[in-house]
């Protein structure tokens, strides 16, 4: 319940917090979901911390042509009450909604939870099926990122010593698309035992319709969140009827080594990943237009 | 004894709000991390990580060094505290010796090795962790069958066996009546071990003052008195020199119906240190020093007629212990067997229990205590039976049930049950579920493919605990009811409710039988300075048992009353009537306050008769009470992913008089809950080396508000004979009617598959894997 | 908790066996170890600064070699303890030539206590397996060096 | 290492010099001598503790006092600081909401949010929003009982 000791420092400005980050001894803190249990029960025990959740303009949700900018330091709560993203991404917003419980959703940032890089949390799936990007800053340099390229393995992340998420970016998505995201909770912890995120378009051609593009987001199955390309190459150009979803999801959790715990087994985990593939697909396909 | 039936008063019977919620809404009550003294230290204490282990050594001095640090304790330092105290005995019962502190060797994850004491209790938790044991880690056992295997690890090296006590029970002619038996049906069922998980973990102050001896302990219990009595013994002080006070306790559920190590550990510090010290249990210490419920293996056997009769019961049962026994640990499974026969005719039973040490927590009272597993057992066999003799699980039960005229009945496990209307619930929740036309939706669901279940349990269970020669020590309940010289009422209870409600249902009691306004009446609980000696509030005893005490206290109030109002009035001839005494010649009346004020002034007695309206009553129940129920639960199972849907949850409960519907229907709701969380997803986990893998909320799962149904409630009412209030207690009926319903659920859904019987928790895995298996899993 | 597998290491049967006895090597395959000190003979303590994201903490222990059966197998036994806990485990490795490399194959058994058994459990399976995986990889890289 | 906050705490500026490890939960019962917010357990999940900081629900236990600095907290002390209970304590009151009383402060803070940002909230959606605050004593019902009944008045 306590923490270690610790050095505290609340900059005003990113580039004073870069500054304290440069030398990489120092964990950025923003809504400290992750962190602070951690610390309570002496998991981590970093020796300074660096809120950056009092910075002004790293909280936003802002369209920038066919993307939307979002702010490291959002909270779940902004990006599941966005009318922007509800309008415009309902994925990211629908998948917030997943996360944790009241409180969390206030406190927990967008930045801190995709940095933190939990096989367990929800936010990847989304982020790998919307192909989203990440935009890293340090005290040198700034660069963005494929969301697929960040994820390197468990809680593990391409993050540099010294480097923070700026900002999560997000497409504006066709009108036409449909999205979904499906979860099995851990009745416990509320993480995912699998999380899946869906998103498709279709196209009505003279001999009907299409599935003209899929993606796939995968969370809780491996060690690290995934899109699985294999269930949207089998799917794009069919029908998209049951049987067509049915085929698709199966492949899933091919040549994955899927986690196994207490709350699940491998095995169970790999067959709730295709029920779930299936059931999000059909939600998804349901919704486009 | 006479037994008022269902009498409503202007106050009993009605659904009022609870006198005890402005404070706890408020954010004002006092629960012990509440309590602040001058000068207090905060004690962390460092425990064992490993299931077994000798500790060869100890340093100390880290944790010393600390600046704040005002002391540190190992259990070289305390040897000389007495054990604590196991309350039960048994036949041949193996009793280890329970030191407060380990001397040279740990039994269990979170066994107390030392205590580190500083200013605040961040210092205190640097120090711990900075003390250093040096252990030599042992094999370990945790699950009850395998340390009862040849070769296994001895929790306690003196006995290898690991076997704490043999007990076996026989009634009637069990050899018989298997002989006689065209149908004998067998299971193995498990009542895996729980966490209780009140809210408030456990928390200890204690303060010394050396010029008057005099210790105080404000402790999170539900039995004050019996934690002062035995913590006095510990600590080798004079019982009257220790004050146990009970502030506000945030839920016990039996988990706080113990004597702990902490309560005399901290005594001992203060008495050390001469400063007030508080110690509050942090979650993972809960989930891992607090006691465990259930840790059952029943081996059933069931022998019936054809015609679904049933003619005797065997029961092999393992009781994993822990490692230690702790207050009633060894007393709880003989609880199971009390309870065998459910609401059964049946009069052959035996039963064998083992019980096993192994190396995790104690188990102890849980929500039910035993009789949770023992009406699981019954109501899963009379399932069992009722499949493979393809009758319906309604009419097997009616088949068997006590009749309405064979009370009181003699077990054959030795009780005599009190009164009962067993069909009565049983109708009313068929009625209320609309069973033949669910069992007609079931067959469509079927012919669809879908698993539809209906599932019901018709429970009895032994409630307000109990004559005492029936309970380690003492059974009975004690009451103070004083009238003030203003007219106003104060009652000091025995009982220490934490949740329950008493402030509330006993001042309504009064209120009734003294004619005065429930907030005339104070109720006061858990100050053994203040309060005479009392038991405790567990075992649905709170009311039927402490309440009683109080009717029977107001009772002897009542005439001396009579005779201060007959002075006042001048007449011999006088009743005593909603708050007024009146003369039955003359009509004229005098109100209480005028005479609690003659009584306390004392210009003039009556004759043979003392100053003042203060009266103690010590009431000893002649019988336990026995409430039933029938819960009727439909679920359908999710054949792709094991999920189980409970669609619709009926509880009727038969609990005798209701005083306060409001207060009763929330005992039934958390009740049943406590009872899904069983079913559904609830199980401490040991892994082989004794590791608590379930240590934390994070994997232990709770029932959550959104994974659960909407309970609908109804009631039954049959008066209790044994007590005036005709009540029979509620607080742990829903546990003990909803884990069977609801397991028969999911069973009968699966029923087409071939599957007869799931163990708990039903999680969606397992259930898949049954379903992959076709039912052979 | 039981873990098995195996990895492909570009080396052959005598090569890899002998990486896998050179305390050096190991040293440098073991997450967050710079060094192996001898104790006895094929007997090492390790001072082992684990790091998974924000969680971390120093593990010091011991690492033994046993049951050598050059180059076919060996028994490989780890046992840290740390503030956040302590894990004990003993696993057998196999190694299998195979034309241009070797698989070792491993099978064995791991306790964890303290508290992150207590609280991590939905990390031990993933975490360790990255480990592992973490731990073949600088193996394969050492082989080739 | 320590620093000094400045905070309104229901209603009151308060300055204090606290340790950065010290929680806001901490801080609130022993610097500030608070009873309200309760503390349940270690990993964020039971709730007790929950306050609103700035208008949002927050556990109290998974922020540190200077991450509040220069903040607005509210606790269930504070809701009936004009000495009128709020309607959400009243409800529970009415409702038989709460037994040991132990998760009950956290519980309307959370409650209270719940009905701000939807006042008319289905069953379902109160249960959705209870999800971070653990009960082991009411079984949920009359506390779902209590949400609803306030926003049927709204």
């Amino acid at each position: 319940m306590i923490a270690q000791n610790f050095e505290y420092s609340a900059p005003a400005n990113l580039s004073e917090a870069l500054k304290l980050l440069a030398d990489g001894e120092a964990k950025a803190l923003a809504g400290g979901m992750s962190l602070i249990p951690l610390m309570k029960l002496r998991l981590a025990t970093p020796g300074q911390l660096v809120d950056i959740g009092r910075i002004a303009g790293l909280s936003y949700v802002r369209q920038d042509g066919d993307a939307i900018r979002i702010g490291a330091t959002t909270t779940h709560y902004e990006v599941q009450s966005s009318g922007l993203l509800r309008a415009s991404c309902p994925l990211l917003a629908e998948t917030a909604d997943h996360i944790g419980d009241i409180q969390v959703r206030n406190r927990g940032t967008i930045g801190g939870s995709v940095a933190h890089a939990d096989p367990a949390a929800d936010y990847p799936a989304a982020l790998l099926a919307l192909e989203a990007r990440v935009v890293l800053v340090s005290a040198k340099a700034e660069r963005e990122m494929p969301i697929a390229d960040f994820f390197v393995d468990t809680f593990t992340t391409a993050l540099e010593p010294g480097e923070l998420i700026r900002e999560v970016v997000v497409p504006v998505e066709d009108k036409s698309a449909g999205t979904s995201y499906r979860k099995v909770a851990q009745p416990a912890s509320g993480f995912a035992i699998v999380g899946i995120a869906a998103r498709v378009r279709q196209s009505g051609g003279p001999s009907g319709k299409m599935i003209a593009f899929a993606r796939i987001g995968v969370t809780g199955l491996a060690g690290k969140p995934y899109r699985a390309i294999n269930v949207e190459q089998a799917l794009e150009g069919t029908a998209g009827s049951p049987a067509d979803i049915q085929k698709a999801a199966a492949l899933v959790a091919d040549g994955i080594e899927a986690n196994s715990d207490l709350h699940a087994s491998d095995a169970y985990r790999k067959h709730l990943a295709k029920v779930y593939t299936m059931r999000a697909l059909a939600v998804a396909s349901s919704r486009t237009a | 004894m006479a037994t008022t039936t269902t009498k409503t008063g202007l106050l009993v019977g009605q659904r009022i709000r609870r006198r005890e919620d402005p404070r706890l809404i408020t954010g004002t009550a006092t629960y012990v991390d509440d309590i602040q003294m001058p000068g207090m230290q905060h004690a962390c204490i460092v425990r064992s990580p490993h299931g077994a282990a000798k500790i060869k050594s100890i340093n100390v001095k880290p944790a010393l060094e600390f600046p704040g640090v005002a002391a540190v304790f190992t259990g070289k330092d305390t040897e000389k505290v007495g054990p604590v105290p196991c309350g039960s005995s048994l036949p041949g019962l193996r009793v280890p010796h329970h030191h407060i502190l380990a001397m040279d060797r740990v039994y269990f994850v979170g066994h107390p090795v030392a205590v580190v004491v500083a200013s605040d209790r961040y210092i205190a938790r640097d120090a711990a962790e900075a003390l250093e044991v040096d252990y030599e880690p042992l094999p370990a056992v945790s699950d009850p069958e395998k340390a009862l295997a040849p070769g296994a690890p001895a929790v306690h090296p003196e006995w290898p066996d690991n076997t704490a006590f043999n007990y076996h029970q026989d009634g009637g002619d069990i050899e018989k009546a298997f002989a006689a038996a065209d149908v004998i049906v067998k299971q193995r069922i498990t009542s895996q071990r729980l966490i209780p998980a009140a809210m408030e973990t456990r928390g200890v102050v204690a303060q010394w003052l050396a010029g008057d001896r005099a210790l105080t302990l404000h402790t999170s219990t539900q039995v004050p008195h019996l934690v002062r009595t035995l913590v006095a013994q510990m600590l080798g002080l004079e019982e009257n020199r220790l004050r146990v006070i009970t502030p506000e306790v945030g839920g016990g559920f039996g988990s706080k119906l113990n004597v702990y190590a902490e309560e005399a550990l901290m005594g001992f510090v203060a008495m050390k240190i001469g400063k007030p010290v508080k110690w509050i249990e942090s979650r993972r210490e809960n989930f891992t020093c607090t006691i465990h419920g259930r840790g059952h293996v029943d081996y059933f056997e069931v022998a019936a007629k054809r015609d679904g009769t049933l003619l005797g019961i065997k029961l092999k049962l393992i009781q994993d212990l822990g490692a230690y026994h702790q207050l009633l640990t060894p007393a709880i499974p003989t609880l199971s067997v009390l309870m065998m026969p459910g609401l059964y005719k049946c009069q052959n039973i035996r039963a064998d229990i083992v019980g096993v040490f192994t190396n995790a927590v104690p188990t102890d009272a849980y929500r039910g205590a035993g009789r949770p597993e023992a009406t699981h057992g019954i109501e899963r066999m009379m399932d069992v039976l009722a499949a493979e003799l393809k009758m319906d699980p309604v009419e097997i039960r009616r088949k068997n049930f006590i009749a309405n005229d064979a009370f009181p009945f003699h077990t054959a496990t030795g009780l005599v049950y009190d009164s009962g209307n067993y069909a009565a619930p049983l109708d009313k929740a068929l009625e209320t579920v609309g069973y033949k036309k669910l069992r007609q939706e079931q067959k469509e669901a079927r012919e669809q493919g879908r698993l539809m279940g209906i599932g019901l349990s018709t429970y009895g269970e032994i409630c307000a605990i109990g004559p005492s020669p029936a309970t380690p020590a003492g059974g009975w309940e004690s009451a103070t009811v004083k009238i003030e010289p203003s007219g106003k009422v104060t009652v000091m209870t025995g009982c220490s409710p934490h949740g329950q409600g008493e402030e509330t249902t006993f001042a309504q009691i009064a209120g009734d039988e003294l004619g005065v306004g429930i907030d005339d009446v104070l109720v006061v609980h858990g100050d053994t300075a203040i309060v005479q000696y009392g038991i405790g509030t567990f075992g649905s005893r709170g009311t039927a048992i402490g309440g009683t005490a109080m009717y029977f206290a107001i009772q002897e109030l009542k005439e001396k009353i009579k005779k201060y109002g007959a002075l006042l009035l001048n007449s011999d001839d006088v009743t005593f009537a909603d708050g007024v005494c009146t003369d039955n010649q003359t009509g004229k009346s005098v109100p209480l306050a005028h005479i609690a004020a003659a009584s306390y002034r004392a210009m003039k007695l009556p004759p043979n008769t003392e100053p003042g309206l203060v009266a103690t009553y010590f009431w000893e129940p002649p019988n336990f009470t026995f409430p039933f129920g029938a819960h009727i639960v439909v679920t359908e199972v999710d054949r792709d992913t094991g999920d189980i849907e409970i669609k619709r949850y009926v509880a009727v409960d038969d609990c005798g008089n209701i005083l306060n519907p409001l207060i009763v229907e929330g005992q039934v709701h958390g009740g049943v809950v406590q009872g899904l969380g069983q079913a559904l997803w609830e199980q401490a986990v040991y892994d082989d080396s004794g590791q608590l893998v379930t240590g934390e909320l994070m994997d232990y799962a709770l029932p959550k508000a959104g994974n659960i149904p909407w309970i609908e409630t109804g009631h039954t009412i049959t008066p209790s004979p044994v007590n005036p209030l005709g009540v029979k207690g509620v607080g742990e009926a829903g546990t003990i009617g909803c884990s069977p319903a609801i397991v028969n659920s999911v069973v009968d859904a699966l029923s087409p598959l071939g599957v007869r019987h799931i163990d708990m928790p039903m999680t969606p895995e397992k259930i898949w894997n049954l379903i992959q298996a076709g039912g052979r899993a | 908790m039981k873990i098995s597998g195996s990895y492909t290491v570009p080396a052959n049967r005598e090569r890899t066996y002998q990486l896998l006895q050179d305390p050096a090597v190991l040293a440098k395959c073991m997450p967050g170890t710079d060094h192996l000190d001898r104790v006895a003979e094929d007997e090492y303590e390790m001072k082992m600064k684990m790091a998974i994201a924000s969680i971390g903490g120093l593990f010091i222990g011991k690492i033994r070699l046993a049951d050598q059966n050059p180059p076919e197998s060996f028994r490989l036994l780890v046992e840290g303890t740390g503030k956040i806990g302590f894990l004990k485990g003993e696993g057998l490795l196999n190694l299998i030539g195979q034309p241009q490399s070797t698989e070792v194959m491993y099978e064995g058994d791991v306790q964890v206590g303290g508290t992150i058994a207590s609280v991590g459990q939905r990390l031990l399976d993933t975490t360790s397996k990255m480990i592992i995986k973490k731990f073949f990889e600088k193996l394969a890289e050492a082989a080739i060096e | 290492m320590t620093r000094s906050i400045t905070l309104t705490l229901n209603g009151t500026k308060r300055t204090d010099t606290v340790e950065p490890r010290l929680l806001l939960i901490h801080y609130l019962r022993e610097v500030a001598g608070l009873t309200g917010p309760h503390i349940g357990c270690e990993t964020s999940l039971c709730g007790a503790c929950t306050v609103h900081v700035d208008g949002q629900a927050v556990k109290s236990c998974t922020m540190f006092a200077v991450q509040a600095d220069g903040s607005h907290v509210l606790t269930i002390e504070g809701l009936d600081a004009a000495g009128q209970l709020d309607p959400m304590q009243e409800a529970f009151w009415n409702e038989h909401g709460l037994q040991c009383g132990f998760c009950t402060p956290g519980m309307i803070m959370t409650a209270k949010q719940i009905v701000e940002r939807n006042p008319s909230p289905s069953d379902e959606e109160i249960r959705e929003g209870l999800q971070g605050n653990l009960c082991r004593c009411t079984g949920y019902q009359h506390i779902v009982n209590a949400v609803r009944s306030l926003s049927a008045k709204a």
